[in-house]
């Protein structure tokens, strides 16, 4: 009983913060805070209870479904256009209650982490704001069982997203940071939006699970839209807010938002929203298996490509951003292969670890004086201790490395991938699980390890950041450690699946994909041991490169050697390439800001020229013509006489043919 | 005068010419003298008129037009009606030419005769003129005007009883049309005391 | 030929012709208003020989009548645009019409 | 002449009457404006009066060569109100001129009872000689500001050039005359046909038209066409126009036009109405002619009288439109031309009122700069002329649009031809909206030139204008307009080409 | 209605009243009576709908009032008010009070003018909406005109001539061939039935449509007469190029009202009268709308990214968005119809808001060139979040009204053409990059060496400037987040439109003709391109020459 009514506070809450502090956080001043962070720790509460009764089944089962349990709130009209018709209903099914969890969770910790990193901040309260406002957004996403509704969630993450990226307005590339953002976002969204359409067209309906139900539907095979496209359109919204290629180049640019945003926001929840996205239409991708290729193509090139271009990025972020950008194309990689559950666990693990060294780079960020550039860090492990021991556990992860959370949902992934007989994608990815663990590294050895290489008052000022800061790391190093403990075991019947297993059977029925028995001395442990040691050769690789002070383990940095072999010949090229982020922003500003933008001048010239010109043109010419004729009035009678008897003699003439014809 | 003297002789041989043909068709054609006569009248028309529209010395252009009117009257004369050859003479040549006399000599600067007769659109203004007669000509031929044959003369009092009945409204709106000529002509022509000499 | 309707109107037509080229060539406005006589007469000449040949029993008196009619509005009108003449050549100090172009195009 | 006759030509009678009491008034009281407009006015009251009276008993006099019925009963009072309104309207601009207003008046009303005796005749000598009673006085009054050069050299081309039209037309007379045997338009006695009777059983044969008859019909059109200043026998109306003094100038646009237009509709419709068939095609390419090279010139004008003057010729094109559409077998066209002819007289005079208030001051010319920033001297007449210039454009609901309405409806009712003819109308219309509101601008949107003071005006003169208001407001807003309208049109009975 | 005129009436004609009353008074008087007079009428258009709304049912007009006016014609003085009018006369109504309010500082010259032009205006467009008789229609039509040419011609901006010029003469073309059109439509209807009555009701007429119906010939040439007089307004491509200038130097409200009313007469034109009354017509040429319609989308966001000035910039925004209310009232869909209107009143109320907001910077700057401005989120917090707020409600933010309307049109449009459709929300992108790179120049970044210059006339909102923006941001929010209250609202009319437009069959057009009119357009085209880029330079100000000279 309860909970459903409690559910819509999920959505009030934040929204009420948000408008709260909007309208009177100016006065608040430096306590604005205590509103945001209430709101979403009474919101995370309402979560944590509804997600511990769905996914232990105490819930009710959903109408219509004999082994989904979840919560369906509502509905209430929102357009009531005869045949068109939206209603907003709450949809709490396992699949969302593993996205509350993630959201509700790091939306939490970085609003206590805010406190203390935007304490100097004069848009304090606006910004306090602004997350409320996300938090709405993302609730929203997660728990409209409406497509329509799903789409204003859709945008208006967007919105928040642009607002927190463009959060110091007054510097010119955070603002041009922010409009990048809403914009390829945008582009993604222009294409979920045709999707919505072409399932209102093909269903009659927008309710999402209804509208699955009759997509999938084999006896209705004769749709005005193609079901492969119609989930192509969808994949396109998620590609753009997840940031897959070639939609990738806003997130890390958007790293000119505070960091805790990009924890949050560029991390942890918004760019799941694609992999969220295409886990709820599950069925409707699995009905279109070619959409599914390309889905696990672009994912898989994305994670490769991000990789690659993480390896050499200086700003400490910036790397992070990458990272995120591989690791979610290792999410759509799963989602493409029909490994999706591996790609809500790896959503879930990469959320707390990603999210968690964000915040812990936030941290290295204040502690040298907002500071980002890598090569005027370092040693800063003895400075500070708990941040360097968070974002350890945090790298560990996500490097692979078990039996941290990291190795569970990435091993999951590569090794369905293999068994599902996507066996490039499994190729790919254990490279990039190698490349994973080197930047990582490669991270760690430049930031904490070796010797301070900024200027030295800066230095002496160094210390770890307060509390309010480090609680949230620590809270988030937890379920870094512990989660893939948690839900990736045990082998072969995880917790994850179980929970998960209603949402997704149907798809996975519909895909007929293999499934043998687990089989940890066989097939399935060689995959472990396959992507441990790619994990392990590449945490090896970057300390030989960048060093390493681990206990006894001490290894110093080699810049010579990193120069070395990024100038071998085989090398170089991918050197460069990778340091210039494979030329995509140059590549954009060609096509839009060079070519687009000549195009656009150009039409307008044609606008004012052409069009315009017509239309003045033919007032100019009609003008022309009256001077013309004005000069038949010479003033002179003669003249006149002389054209008053012209006149009579044609009009004579023309009346003889007329009377000659008979009229 | 010796000057003159190839131009008189032209004039002279044109009148024989004229009269010549005025002498042919009585004689040779046995046409009626009336014909002869109209002959004559209407050279003398056309003649006049053409002179009236061509020589340079104004004044002498009113005299031609008087000679016009004339022989316009003559015509009036020869077709029956000589109460209208009267009132020709008295109103062409009476009240009109004289008019238009008066208004010459008023309006002559001691540079006139001047420059120019004509407009330099003679040319044009004669095919014009040329094309219009043409016209005129080939639709008076071509038509059927359904004509009886030609009446006696008019006698007065039958064209009195028909201006007086028939035609005694036109009549009276002739009289207010030249009032109000008369009243806005004098208006006009009279010198302002501020006004230009 | 005195007989025939068609010589009085080829007359007149002629007549009205020259009327008109004086009208249209010459550069003096008394020359024009002469030229407009001219036509004028010839009109009279084409409407008295329509009367002379007309169907109706009453039609030369008509035509007569008519004729006279339009001597009188032509005198009407000489002293109209005479009187104009005298007007504009205290103006303008000339009687040639076609250097009355101020007012143009 | 009996007691019948004189009670049907009594209106005609009144008029000159008018005229001679006014010279006798100056005669009296010598140089006096005020007895003289007085005596005018009261004048013309009666002989509205006595208008509106025998139009009542529709009675036929002399005849039959002189007809009083609604069609000459709605035109007469349309004159006189013409003549009224120029009146009231012309002592602002004569007397500071030094010119009398008691000539002005006389020979004013003169042509005034020559238009009446136009829109009565029912007799092609009658009909000329009232076109001349017309027209004389309209070139005396176009030199009557004598000692000003602009408008003796507009009096003479005006005077040269109606008089030779008036000869190509008494030509065309002639010939009518010739063919049919009689002036007489319509005659009830089949032994004695009129003039329209005998032309019906001309046509009545399948033979083509006899040349004469062209010829004649190409004179008569050619004579008519120059009396309403439809193209190409329009050159005399701008430089007659912007040389008259202003007031005259807005009679000649209005009372000869109209004058002209009645011409046509008692000889061509009437007289000539069996020939419609071949004149009709004519009518339609004069109205296009007309109506778009007068709104193309007019574009380019500076002067806001030659302005008008050209415009005005357009509003002839426009006119021509509803004949053809009556030509055309559409009684609506010819419903359309009376109300744009009376719609046309109210605006149109109501502007060149302005025209003449502003040109008060001696000196001042009708250039478009004295326009500028009116609004700031003279706010009252801006606004005023404001309106009379929107209604010339065709902004509903004012009178201008009514009548553009009116004449597009029968066009398009006509059908053919005529619908090309309505659409050359209606664009046309959008561009002669450009030169009118071109004088809008300079009246309220450009800063004055001068700093001179503002002009005072009299009483007559607002009285004049508020009453062209009025009328300019409300034409078409009554429907008892439209039923005048559609009375006097029904006078003439039958449809010219449907015999 | 006991009284001889109804409320119909006297929503009409009130404001005329006002302008009367401020002719009147002394000038001191002329603001508060002018604002007093707008807000009766806003207050009464109130009542109407409370109204109207109880009592709605189907496609019934309701309040009716006629009454024979030239019974001759069978013209009548008939009002009625539907759903769809209803909320154009409330649209009306509310942009003129906020208008006068908007002007109440800007406007210092001729303020008596100005009020009463604004009034009579509000006559027009409110006549425009009621009228049910197609001669009163175009009257009202015609006299939205004169007004609107006054406000920009008197108080307008640099160039001010020659664009009122450009929009008095652009409408007037179209409009008056819209004049012939109903004169032949009436014509028709007479013949057919033998009588003037009824021949310009609306009511009569498609009940004529209903069962006779016009002849072909008719329905092409009348359609397109409409069609040109109401694309103009909309104003669609390639009838568009006079509102930007229109736009530019218009005053603050005068645009406001622009975007915000007249822009919509077109649209309501299309709805109320081209589509009902000539639905073969309508389905004959609907492709070619269609595709015009699109253009407009795309063509006006993508020149509205390169446009300098601000209010051009908005100005080609709404070229584009109107794209969508001509997309959506052409596909003959339901969701379309819908979209479309829903897509009239939220553009009326978004661009209005941006007009006053970027009237509120200019008020400050005197200038509205983009390149000059810049961090002014750091100047004018307030307004700031006021644009913002705006912007992404133009860029269709879903939850604020923009949104809905623009996507039920292209619902509406995916339905039966989901290639038109897609090409469609391609707008959405542009949009949403036009309409942040102005943002972001504006607001964001450093300040601007121009806004510094300025020093202190850089203030943040007045307490008035923000109470006209408070009622358009309100509305956009509830409309957003309860869209059902205007749909339910204008649902009859919906209704109505598509039952009368649904069953039109195309007619046949030869494909030579379809083939000869595109060759020429295309040849048109190039000749112009070519002469144009021979010849760069612009003929802009040609037109409008000085005039000089005496006789």
């Amino acid at each position: 009983m309860g909970i459903e009514a409690l559910l819509p506070l999920l959505l009030v809450l934040p929204m009420a913060g948000f408008l709260i502090t909007a309208l009177i956080g100016r006065r608040l001043g430096k306590q604005a805070h205590w509103i945001p962070v209430g709101v979403i720790f009474l919101a995370w509460i309402v979560a944590m209870l509804a997600v511990w009764n769905v996914l232990t089944g105490a819930a009710p089962l959903l109408p219509g479904s004999e082994d989904t349990h979840g919560y369906v709130v509502g509905p209430w009209e929102w357009i009531p256009a005869g045949g068109f018709h939206v209603e907003l209903g709450i949809l709490v099914d396992p699949l969302t209650a593993c996205l509350l969890i993630v959201v509700t969770t790091i939306g939490l910790l970085v609003h206590v982490y805010s406190i203390g990193y935007m304490s100097h901040d004069p848009g304090y309260w606006r910004f306090f704001a602004y997350l409320n406002l996300f938090m709405f957004s993302m609730l929203l996403l997660v728990l409209a069982d409406n497509w329509l509704v799903v789409f204003v969630a859709w945008e208006l993450v967007g919105l928040s997203s642009y607002l927190l990226i463009g959060f110091w307005y007054r510097k010119r590339s955070a603002a041009l940071a922010a409009k990048k953002a809403f914009i390829v976002n945008r582009v993604g969204d222009v294409g979920f939006a045709v999707g919505i359409m072409a399932i209102f067209l093909n269903t009659g309906t927008l309710n999402v699970r209804e509208s699955i139900e009759i997509l999938i539907n084999p006896t209705l095979v004769a749709f005005p839209i193609p079901v492969p496209l119609v989930a192509l359109l969808v994949f396109a919204g998620a590609m753009g807010k997840s940031a897959q290629f070639p939609l990738h180049v806003w997130l890390p640019d958007a790293m000119e938002g505070p960091t805790p945003v990009s924890a949050l926001i560029h991390a942890a929840t918004m760019v799941n929203a694609g992999v969220y996205l295409v886990a709820r239409a599950n069925p409707l991708f699995a009905a279109a298996p070619s959409t599914m290729v390309v889905v696990a193509a672009i994912g898989i090139f994305t994670a490769i490509l991000a990789a690659s271009i993480a390896m050499t990025q200086t700003d400490i972020k910036r790397v992070l951003a990458y990272s995120t950008l591989s690791q979610l194309g290792y999410m759509f990689a799963a989602l493409g292969v029909g490994a999706f559950t591996a790609a809500i666990f790896h959503l879930m693990t990469h959320g707390f670890f990603k999210g968690l060294l964000f915040l812990g780079s936030g941290s290295v960020i204040h502690a040298v004086h907002e500071e980002q550039d890598m090569r005027r860090m370092g040693g800063l492990a003895r400075k500070i201790p708990i941040t360097y021991a968070t974002m350890l556990v945090g790298s560990v992860a996500i490097a692979g490395i078990p039996p941290l959370a990291g190795f569970f949902s990435k091993d999951e992934i590569l090794g369905e991938a293999f068994k599902f007989g996507f066996l490039w994608v499994w190729a790919v990815g254990l490279f990039v699980a190698l490349l994973t663990a080197f930047y990582m590294f490669r991270l760690m050895g430049l930031t904490f390890w070796g010797t301070f290489r900024g200027p030295r008052e800066i230095w002496d000022r160094i210390h770890e950041s307060p509390a309010v800061m480090t609680v949230p790391l620590i809270l988030l190093a937890i379920p870094s450690v512990l989660l893939g403990i948690a839900l990736g075991l045990p082998f072969g019947d995880s917790t994850i699946h179980r929970w998960l297993e209603p949402v997704f059977h149907h798809a996975t029925e519909m895909l007929a994909l293999p499934h043998e028995a687990y089989a940890l001395f066989g097939i399935d442990g060689g995959l472990i041991l396959a992507s441990v040691t790619v994990a392990v050769i590449g945490v090896v690789l970057a300390w030989r490169y960048f060093g390493v002070e681990l206990g006894g383990l001490r290894l110093p940095a080699r810049p010579e050697l990193v120069r070395e072999t990024s100038a071998r010949p085989g090398l170089s090229f991918l050197y460069r390439a990778s340091l210039n982020k494979w030329w995509f922003d140059e590549l954009n500003h060609l096509l839009f800001i060079v070519i687009g933008g000549r195009l656009a001048q150009a039409i307008w010239w044609f606008d004012r020229e052409v069009i315009d010109g017509t239309v003045n043109g033919i007032g100019s010419s009609t003008i022309s013509v009256g001077r013309g004729l004005r000069r038949v009035q010479t003033g002179r009678v003669q003249n006149y006489a002389l054209g008053i008897a012209l006149g009579l003699i044609v009009m004579a003439g023309s009346y003889l043919l007329l009377a000659g014809n008979g009229g | 005068m010796r000057a003159k003297l190839p131009q008189i002789i032209f004039a002279l041989l044109i009148m024989g010419a004229v009269l010549g043909i005025a002498a042919l068709l009585v004689v040779v054609l046995r046409q009626d003298w009336e014909d002869a006569l109209l002959w004559i009248l209407g050279v003398v028309l056309l003649g006049a008129g053409l002179l009236v529209v061509t020589m340079r010395d104004i004044i002498r252009c009113g005299l031609a037009m008087i000679v016009c009117f004339l022989a316009l009257a003559g015509i009036y004369v020869l077709m029956g009606v000589p109460l209208l050859g009267a009132a020709q003479v008295i109103v062409y040549i009476g009240a009109i030419s004289v008019l238009v006399l008066f208004a010459i000599m008023l309006t002559q600067t001691k540079d006139a005769p001047s420059r120019l007769v004509f407009q330099t659109q003679a040319g044009p203004a004669a095919i014009a003129a040329v094309v219009v007669a043409i016209l005129i000509a080939l639709a008076v031929g071509a038509t059927d005007w359904h004509e009886v044959a030609r009446r006696a003369r008019l006698n007065t009092s039958e064209m009195a009883r028909v201006l007086f009945e028939q035609f005694v409204f036109p009549f009276e709106i002739v009289s207010v049309l030249l009032l109000a000529a008369v009243i806005g002509g004098v208006f006009l022509a009279k010198r302002e005391p501020g006004g230009p000499s | 030929m005195s007989d025939s309707l068609d010589t009085y109107l080829i007359l007149s037509g002629i007549l009205f012709a020259i009327g008109t080229f004086g009208f249209l060539a010459r550069r003096n406005a008394i020359s024009m208003l002469m030229s407009i006589e001219l036509m004028l007469n010839a009109v009279n000449l084409a409407i008295v020989a329509f009367g002379l040949f007309g169907p109706r029993s009453d039609a030369i008196a008509q035509g007569a009548v008519f004729a006279l009619m339009v001597m009188a509005v032509a005198a009407a009108e000489a002293t109209v645009g005479l009187a104009i003449v005298i007007a504009i050549y205290r103006n303008k100090k000339t009687p040639l019409v076609d250097e009355y172009d101020s007012m143009r195009q | 002449m009996n007691g019948a006759d004189l009670s049907a030509i009594s209106p005609l009678i009144a008029a000159v009457l008018t005229a001679a009491a006014v010279l006798i008034v100056d005669l009296v009281r010598p140089g006096r404006s005020g007895p003289a407009v007085a005596t005018a006015l009261i004048g013309l009251a009666i002989t509205a009066f006595v208008t509106i009276q025998v139009g009542m008993g529709a009675p036929t006099a002399f005849n039959g060569t002189y007809k009083v019925d609604a069609l000459s009963t709605f035109l007469d009072i349309l004159f006189i109100s013409i003549v009224a309104m120029t009146i009231v309207f012309a002592p602002d601009y004569l007397l500071p001129r030094n010119l009398p207003i008691a000539e002005f008046a006389t020979v004013l009303i003169f042509a005034m009872s020559g238009a009446m005796l136009i829109a009565g005749s029912a007799d092609l000598l009658l009909l000329f000689l009232g076109l001349e009673l017309m027209v004389l006085p309209g070139y005396l009054l176009a030199g009557y500001h004598k000692t000003d050069s602009y408008s003796t050299e507009g009096a003479i081309k005006y005077f040269l050039l109606g008089s030779f039209s008036s000869a190509i037309f008494l030509f065309g007379v002639a010939f009518i005359w010739g063919l049919t045997g009689t002036t007489l338009i319509n005659s009830a006695d089949p032994a004695q046909p009129g003039v329209a009777q005998a032309l019906a059983s001309v046509v009545a044969g399948t033979e083509p038209l006899s040349a004469g008859l062209a010829i004649g019909l190409a004179f008569l059109t050619t004579g008519v066409a120059f009396k309403i200043a439809a193209v190409p026998f329009h050159y005399w109306t701008p430089d007659a126009y912007q040389g008259s003094p202003t007031p005259i100038t807005g009679y000649l646009s209005v009372g000869p036009k109209i004058g002209a237009f009645a011409l046509i509709l008692r000889l061509f419709v009437e007289a000539l109405g069996p020939l419609a068939e071949w004149w009709l095609p004519v009518m339609i390419v004069l109205a296009g002619l007309t109506m778009t090279l007068g709104n193309l010139v007019a574009l380019t004008q500076d002067n806001v009288k030659r302005m008008l003057a050209y415009s005005s010729i357009a509003h002839t094109g426009y006119m021509l439109v509803g004949l053809a559409a009556y030509a055309g077998g559409q009684v609506l066209g010819l419903e359309g031309l009376l109300f744009y002819g009376a719609a046309y007289t109210f605006m149109n005079l109501g502007a060149f009122a302005v025209v003449s208030a502003v040109q008060k001051r001696t000196g001042v010319t009708s250039s478009l700069e004295t326009f500028s920033g009116l609004v700031r001297r003279e706010p009252g007449l801006t606004i005023l002329m404001t309106l009379f210039l929107l209604s010339l454009v065709g902004i509903p609901p004012l009178a201008g649009f009514w009548a553009k309405a009116y004449v597009i409806l029968a066009a398009v009712q006509a059908g053919g031809s005529l619908t090309v003819l309505a659409v050359l109308v209606v664009l046309n219309a959008a561009a002669a909206a450009f030169y009118y509101l071109r004088v809008v601008v300079y009246m309220w949107m450009r800063d004055p030139v001068t700093d001179a003071p503002p002009l005072t005006h009299g009483a007559l003169m607002w009285g004049g204008l508020a009453t062209a208001t009025v009328l300019t407001l409300v034409f078409g807003l009554f429907p008892s307009v439209f039923e005048i309208v559609q009375h006097a049109a029904a006078a003439i009975s039958t449809l010219p080409g449907g015999g | 209605m006991t009284s001889p005129f109804g409320i119909l009436t006297v929503v009409t004609f009130l404001p005329l009243v006002g302008a009367l009353v401020v002719a009147i008074l002394p000038s001191r008087w002329t603001r508060p009576v002018a604002l007093a007079f707008a807000l009766a009428a806003w207050v009464v258009s109130l009542m109407m709908l409370i109204g109207y709304l109880p009592n709605r049912a189907g496609s019934q007009f309701l309040f009716l009032e006629a009454y024979d006016w030239i019974p001759i014609f069978g013209i009548q003085y008939k009002l009625g008010v539907d759903g769809m009018s209803a909320a154009l006369v409330v649209l009306t109504t509310t942009l003129t009070w906020i208008c006068i309010l908007a002007s109440w500082v800007p406007i210092q010259t001729r303020i008596k003018e100005y009020m009463i032009s604004f009034l009579v205006l509000e006559v027009g467009l409110i006549g425009v909406f009621l009228a049910l008789d197609l001669f009163l229609f175009y009257i009202f039509w015609e006299i939205v005109l004169v007004p609107m040419y006054l406000i920009i011609g008197i108080w307008g901006g640099a160039n001010r001539i020659y664009s009122t010029i450009k929009f008095v003469l652009y409408t007037l073309v179209g409009s008056l061939l819209m004049l012939v059109a109903i004169l032949a439509t009436a014509f028709a209807y007479q013949s057919a039935t033998g009588s003037w009555t009824g021949a310009f009701d609306l009511v009569a007429l498609r009940a004529h449509v209903q069962t006779v119906g016009f002849a072909p010939a008719l329905q092409v040439g009348a359609f397109l007469a409409f069609f040109l007089a109401f694309a103009i307004k909309v104003p669609m491509f390639p009838f568009h190029t006079w509102l930007p200038d229109a736009h530019t130097d218009a005053p603050t409200a005068g645009s406001v009202i622009l975007a915000g009313v007249l822009l919509k007469l077109g649209a309501y034109g299309f709805l109320r009268f081209a589509l009902p009354l000539y639905p073969d017509a309508a389905h004959t040429f609907a492709p070619t709308i269609i595709v015009l319609s699109l253009i407009a989308i795309i063509y006006g966001a993508i020149v509205a990214l390169v446009q300098p000035d601000l209010k051009r910039l908005v100005a080609y925004s709404s070229v584009s968005h109107m794209g969508f209310v001509t997309l959506g009232t052409f596909v003959f869909t339901e969701q379309g119809i819908q979209g479309a209107i829903l897509q009239m009143i939220n553009h009326g109320l978004i661009t209005g808001g941006l007009f006053l907001l970027v009237g509120i910077i200019y008020e400050r700057t005197h200038d509205r060139t983009i390149a000059k401005m810049g961090g002014l989120a750091a100047r004018m917090p307030l307004w700031a979040a006021t644009l913002g707020f705006f912007v992404f409600a133009s860029a269709g933010l879903p939850g604020l009204s923009g949104f809905v309307g623009e996507f039920l049109s292209l619902v509406g449009t995916f339905v039966v053409n989901p290639p038109a459709a897609a090409v469609a929300t391609l707008g959405m992108i542009l949009a949403a990059g036009y309409l942040l790179y102005m943002y972001g120049r504006v607001v964001f970044g450093e300040v601007s060496d121009f806004i510094v210059g300025l020093g202190g006339h850089i203030t943040d909102m007045t307490p008035v400037e923000i109470l006209t923006l408070v009622p358009l941001a309100t509305l956009i929010v509830v409309f957003g987040l309860q869209p059902g209250l205007l749909l339910t609202l204008v649902q009859g009319s919906v209704v109505d439109t598509i039952g009368a437009v649904r069953d039109g069959v195309p007619l046949p057009i030869g494909t030579e003709v379809v083939v000869i009119g595109l060759g020429l357009i295309i040849v048109l085209v190039v000749v112009r391109t070519i002469s144009a880029a021979m010849s760069s330079r612009s003929e802009r100000t040609g037109v409008m020459t000085e005039g000089g000279g005496a006789h």
